[in-house]
Parts: structure tokens; C-alpha cells; sequence
């Protein structure tokens, strides 16, 4: 019965790739890869990986979609024809398919537990969670506490690319009073968006506070809080969200994000343990960890949060600021 | 009602919501329910949003009753749609007309608003001020709506100040 | 017996509940238009949706859970018709004729 | 007939990159590029998010009364790769709008075509 769920995912999966690259319109193309993350999404619910389904949700299905279609308003629609055949990269795309799926032959089954990847750290972290770290949701243990090096590194990723963004559309912009196009006048949509924005900000901090019982964590909830600010912006127009968080603020709360994660590394040097060691925060070792998972999570939605919206702002201002520039 | 009072409002509701997801009764985690609570409200407050509009806890008993009638009409229009794509001739007739809404806030027209689409068959395409531009896909749907009984009834539940 | 009943029921809202989603599918493909097609949509998006929430709410028994499907329920009623209704407006201003029947009834 | 259910997922999965892959070699146009790209990542992601599924199992969610859980560790390297693939992302659209507001075009042919003539 889960391999039919599966086998009719993974089939969807295909007819939407296929149908992408058939596609000529870009918007419809857009919209299609938001269909391929959500299906994505769903698989990886299956597949019993709910944290990743819904980071994968919010975040392929949500934030990119916004950006391919800011990206799509500011440039072009339809796509050209090539100009070569395509008979060189078929037989490239042929021949690299034929070599993975051959190596895919000496792979251990799908599903198997005496599979190498399940017997070497994995039955640690399963079997010690819960004593030493004290959280249920192992995958915010793991992300938080035992690989909380990697996690900084992702934090930093992401902080470069806001800034990195930041630097190519507009640094210098000025504040822009665009409302989207005619959005002014639909009472529907904005008396919807007014019910909805507290509800959508209170379900980002619940996803964030409650990483440790079950799926969420500064990841997610950091990316649905910038969908509230999102959803506000395009109901009000960005001059009004701009006005609720200026960009100045932005910008510091990705530093503040990034600084409160490495100073509970540093703290817990100066109380006497190794970088980002947690059990030393506090006088229980089970608290301490429990206290340093909470507020590099903390760090990590403040910094995800400020970033998106830096995006979001940095794309969507560029279309205002268009017409002057040229 | 002041400002603070519908503040006080959305705290209660959003708090209430808190507790229904959390499932987490700790001292703890009350404590954290709380602070995202202030803070969202806060939130709210610096965005403007706090008014009449924004409190969806304030219902009348009477609204339960609308729910009642709406989920009997959607269930009916449904079966009627199923019908119709079902069967081989696809029997519709797709008109485009307007109605007026009776409503006097924007709140009781986004109510009937949103009912009409939500009902199949038929769907507010435009809303300007009270005059409402309907695509319904069968003539019958249209004179269905255009009888206001369904006006009649989201005027009757809603609050006026 | 009582867990049986329960099953049996829960089993009947969700089979419903695909079945109603299929016929919107079918609707979509079946009719002319874009704004016709809106209304294959809202059967998805009422009795579909909602017969599933509902076949697993009996699933859920009496526990949190059931709670928060009532509350996804009671949300999917605010954003789908809004959903349906921004998608109307944007085809009306980019200006999308709606094919309307003119046979007289 | 083992080997066909035991690596069927792989297989569907090695199509879906090799999808995205043509996408990214054969389109001309920056956008489908960059979606393509989207394509590939997201069909890693699958891959690897099927080698951590043990069969049986549940999500990592430690509860009394369950003894078998799928890999948290693919779970955790993934959840990551996610929010790193918008940053990727982000940064390539946005180099895509400053291509387009110095060509005025986002094909790759005609980017060529006006490099040539300078």
C-alpha cells in the first residue's frame, strides 16, 4: 500500500517534469514547479520525513514560486525556441541517466534497515536522543545539537546570499509605494489577508517553539513568518509593509539572528565547554541542551525570517524602481 | 468598542488557538504561548489591523445557523454540478450577471461574497461596492441567487456598529 | 463494534471525498472555459476537501488531532473561495472573455 | 523481479534529474535554467530522502512504544540543503534581472550573439 502512494507520486512527478519542459510560457512553467514541490513535499511525507516535507512545502512550493514569478514580472514571459536541435544534450542526458542507473545496481534495496547508511551514526543518535538531549524529534537534535556546526554554516549560506542579493538588485533603493497591480480595490482579498496575517504569525512561532515535540524549527518557522509579512505586503502594498519592518531593521535582525547562534557557541567556550557544547549552559546537562537547541533555533528564524524578506523586498521594489533607471 | 478591547480580543483568540495546537500543557510552553501571543498582537497593532474586522471569535449564535443553511445549499449545488459533468451533453448554460448586496459593513460583503463562490456554480468575479459581477454556470444557479435569499440571511447575521 | 462502525464510516467520508475530488478533475478537463472550469474547482475544494477532513476526523477520535482538522476545515472555508475569487479578478483585468451561452432559455 | 521493486524509486528518481538536467543544457533561456537547476536539486533531494525510508518504519519522532525509525541523518542534511537551494536560488534570479536589464534579453543565444559583436 506505501509503495502504490509512492509509485503514483513519483509518476506525478514525472508527467509535471515532462510537462515543464515542454512548456513555453514561463509563468506556466513557474507555477508548475511549484506543482513538482508540493508533490516533492508530499513524498517526503511517505517517505516519513515530515520535517523536510515541510520545509520543502514552505519554502519550494511558497517562497521560490514568489521569486520565479517577481523574476518572470521583471523580465519576459515567453521563451524563445533554441536555435540547435536538441540531439547533443538528449544523448548527454541519455548516456548520464545510463550510468547512474547502473550504478544504482550495487545499491542495497530500497527500504532495506541492513543498508550501510542505517548502521553507522544513525542508531547513536536514535538511541541517545532522548537521554542526552532530552528532545523527542530527533532530526532537531541532530540539526541542532550534533551537527550544530553544519547548521551555522547553512546560517552563514544564507545570510551571504541575502546579502548577495542585496548587492545586485538595489541596496541603495529608496522606499517604493507600489501596491500590487489593482490589489488596492479588492476588499475580499484584503479583509481575508487582515483575518489571516495574526493567524499566520502565530503558527510560525508555534512551528518554532514546538521543533523539539514534532516537526518545525527556526528553518520553517522563519520562512512562514516572512509569508505572513508577504501576504500583508501584497494586500497593503510594500510602502505599508515597509513601513512595519524598514529595511534598516532588516537588516540588523539578520545579523542579530546570525550573532545570537554563534554567541551560545562562544558562551558555552567561556563556561568551560567546546564550541556550540550546550550540556554546559546549564547546571543540568539534559536543561542545557535543551536551552541551546531553543535559542540557536531562535537565531536561525530570526536570520531566515530577515533574509527572505530582504529577498522579497529587493525583487519586488526592482520592479518599481525599473522605469526610472532606464 | 475601543481599540483596547478588540486587542484584548484577538489576544484571547490567538492564545486559544495556541492551546489547541500546542497539546504541550508545561508551565514552559504556557509561558512561550503567552509571549507569542503579546507579540503577535503587538504586531498586529503596529500594522494597523486591530479593528472590528480582525475578530473572528465575536460571532453570533445566529451565524451558526447561517453555517448550517450554507452547508445544505453547498451540498445541494454540489450533487446538481456532479450532474451536470457527468453527464454525456454537459448540460450548462454559463451567464455572467450582478447582484447588489444589502451588507452595510465590508465584512458582511466579504461574507456574502465569498459564500457565493464558495458555493459550486457560482462565482463572484468582481466586487465594487455593493454591486457584485457573478458567473454562474447554469441559468438555474443564477435565478437561484438572483431570488436574495442567501443576501437576506448573511444581512440578518451580520454586526452592525 | 464501536471502533468497527467508526472505521466503516470514516472509510465511506474518504472514498466520498475522492470521488467528489476526481469529478472536479473531470469537470476541469470536461468543461469550455477558464471561468467554467472555477466551478470544478469549487466542488474540489468543498465537498472533496471537506468529506476527507471529515472521514479523517473519525479517523482521529476524540483527541487534538481532530481538533486541528476542524480548524484546517474551518480555514480551507475562508482561503478556497478567496483562492477562486482572486483568480476570477486577475482573468477579468487581464481582460479574459467569459463564453457565456446565448440561446434563449 | 527483486531488483525491479528493490530499485525502482532510484530509477524514476534518475529520470527526474536527467529531466532537469536537459533542461539546463538545452534550454537557451536563463529562467528555465534556473528551474531546471530546481528540478535537479529537488530530485536529489528525493534520493536521498529514499535511502533513509527503512521499511516499516516512522519519522524520527521518539515515542513510547516504537522501536523502528527511518534515518534522521539524510533528514537533517536535506532539511538544510532546502533552505540553502532558495539562497541559490534567490541569488540566480537575481542575476538573471541584472542580465536582463543589461541586454535586455534573457536568451543565451542572443547574449552570445551581442557579446561577439563587441
Amino acid at each position: 500500500m506505501e509503495h502504490l502512494v509512492d509509485i503514483v507520486l513519483l509518476g506525478l512527478l514525472m508527467i509535471t517534469g515532462f510537462a515543464i519542459v515542454r512548456m513555453r510560457s514561463l509563468l506556466a512553467a513557474a507555477m508548475l514547479t511549484s506543482i513538482y514541490s508540493l508533490l516533492s513535499a508530499s513524498l517526503f511525507v511517505v517517505l516519513d520525513a515530515v520535517d523536510v516535507a515541510l520545509t520543502e512545502a514552505a519554502i519550494g512550493a511558497g517562497i521560490s514560486t514568489i521569486l520565479l514569478l517577481a523574476t518572470v514580472a521583471l523580465t519576459t514571459d515567453e521563451e524563445k525556441a533554441p536555435r540547435h536541435t536538441p540531439l547533443l544534450p538528449l544523448v548527454v542526458v541519455i548516456a548520464t541517466g545510463a550510468a547512474l542507473i547502473y550504478g544504482t545496481l550495487d545499491m542495497p534495496h530500497y527500504g532495506d534497515p541492513a543498508a550501510p547508511i542505517h548502521q553507522y551514526v544513525a542508531p547513536t543518535y536514535l538511541h541517545d536522543t532522548p537521554g542526552v538531549i532530552g528532545v523527542p524529534n530527533v532530526v532537531t537534535s541532530v540539526l541542532a545539537s550534533y551537527r550544530g556546526y553544519d547548521t551555522l554554516g547553512e546560517v552563514t549560506v544564507i545570510f551571504t546570499a541575502g546579502v548577495g542579493v542585496m548587492v545586485l538588485l538595489g541596496y541603495r533603493l529608496r522606499r517604493c509605494n507600489i501596491t500590487g497591480p489593482g490589489i488596492r480595490n479588492l476588499i475580499v482579498l484584503r479583509v481575508i489577508a487582515k483575518l489571516f496575517f495574526p493567524l499566520i504569525l502565530l503558527f510560525a512561532l508555534y512551528v518554532l517553539l514546538h521543533g523539539d515535540y514534532g516537526p518545525g524549527g527556526g528553518f520553517q518557522a522563519g520562512v512562514v513568518f516572512a509569508t505572513g509579512f508577504i501576504l500583508y505586503a501584497l494586500a497593503f502594498g510594500l510602502g505599508n509593509a515597509q513601513r512595519l519592518i524598514p529595511r534598516k531593521l532588516l537588516r540588523i535582525m539578520v545579523a542579530v539572528g546570525m550573532l545570537i547562534y554563534a554567541a551560545v557557541g562562544i558562551e558555552s567556550m567561556l563556561l568551560g565547554g567546546k564550541f556550540l557544547e550546550y550540556r554546559v549552559l546549564a547546571d543540568d546537562p539534559v536543561t542545557g541542551q535543551r536551552l541551546g537547541i531553543m535559542l540557536i533555533e531562535l537565531g536561525v528564524g530570526i536570520a531566515v525570517a530577515s533574509v527572505v524578506l530582504i529577498i522579497y523586498y529587493a525583487f519586488v521594489s526592482r520592479h518599481c524602481q525599473a522605469p526610472e533607471d532606464m | 468598542m475601543s481599540k483596547l478591547q478588540h486587542a484584548i480580543n484577538l489576544g484571547l483568540f490567538l492564545f486559544a488557538l495556541w492551546v489547541l495546537l500546542s497539546g504541550h500543557y508545561t508551565p514552559l510552553m504556557l509561558l512561550f504561548g503567552v509571549l507569542s501571543t503579546l507579540f503577535v498582537v503587538f504586531l498586529a497593532t503596529r500594522a494597523d489591523l486591530i479593528d472590528r474586522e480582525t475578530q473572528p471569535i465575536l460571532i453570533k449564535l445566529s451565524v451558526l445557523f447561517y453555517w448550517v443553511w450554507l452547508g445544505r445549499e453547498i451540498i445541494k449545488s454540489n450533487i446538481d454540478v456532479t450532474r451536470r459533468i457527468l453527464s454525456p451533453g454537459l448540460p450548462i448554460s454559463p451567464t455572467v450577471f450582478t447582484v447588489r448586496a444589502g451588507q452595510k459593513t465590508e465584512l458582511g460583503r466579504v461574507t456574502y461574497a465569498n459564500s457565493i463562490t464558495l458555493v459550486p456554480g457560482t462565482v463572484t468575479m468582481d466586487v465594487d461596492k455593493d454591486v457584485f459581477t457573478v458567473h454562474a454556470l447554469t441559468r438555474e444557479a443564477a435565478a437561484d441567487l438572483k431570488r436574495g435569499e442567501m443576501n437576506r440571511r448573511v444581512c440578518n447575521v451580520e454586526i452592525v456598529f | 463494534m464501536m471502533d468497527t462502525v467508526l472505521d466503516v464510516l470514516s472509510w465511506i467520508f474518504l472514498l466520498g471525498g475522492a470521488i467528489f475530488l476526481l469529478v472536479g478533475a473531470i469537470g476541469a478537463l470536461r468543461f469550455p472555459d477558464f471561468y467554467t472550469r472555477l466551478h470544478a474547482v469549487s466542488v474540489c475544494d468543498t465537498m472533496g476537501a471537506g468529506l476527507v477532513l471529515v472521514g479523517l476526523m473519525l479517523q482521529g477520535g476524540l483527541s487534538l488531532v481532530t481538533v486541528k482538522l476542524l480548524l484546517m476545515f474551518y480555514f480551507m472555508m475562508f482561503t478556497g473561495p478567496t483562492a477562486v475569487h482572486a483568480l476570477a479578478e486577475a482573468a477579468m483585468q487581464s481582460k479574459l472573455k467569459p463564453v457565456v451561452d446565448e440561446r434563449e432559455p | 523481479m527483486s531488483e525491479l521493486l528493490g530499485h525502482f524509486n532510484y530509477w524514476i528518481v534518475i529520470i527526474l534529474m536527467m529531466t532537469g538536467f536537459y533542461i539546463v543544457i538545452a534550454r537557451p533561456n536563463l529562467i528555465k535554467k534556473i528551474i531546471g537547476l530546481f528540478i535537479f536539486q529537488t530530485s536529489v533531494f528525493i534520493l536521498f530522502i529514499s535511502m533513509a525510508k527503512i521499511e516499516g518504519g516512522t519519522a524520527p519522532i521518539i515515542e513510547e512504544g516504537i522501536s523502528v525509525y527511518s534515518n534522521p541523518l539524510p533528514h537533517v542534511l536535506i532539511l538544510t540543503a532546502i533552505v540553502v537551494s532558495l539562497a541559490t536560488t534567490a541569488l540566480g534570479l537575481a542575476l538573471v534581472v541584472r542580465i536582463r536589464e543589461a541586454y535586455g534579453t534573457i536568451n543565451e543565444d542572443d547574449i552570445h550573439v551581442q557579446d561577439e559583436e563587441d
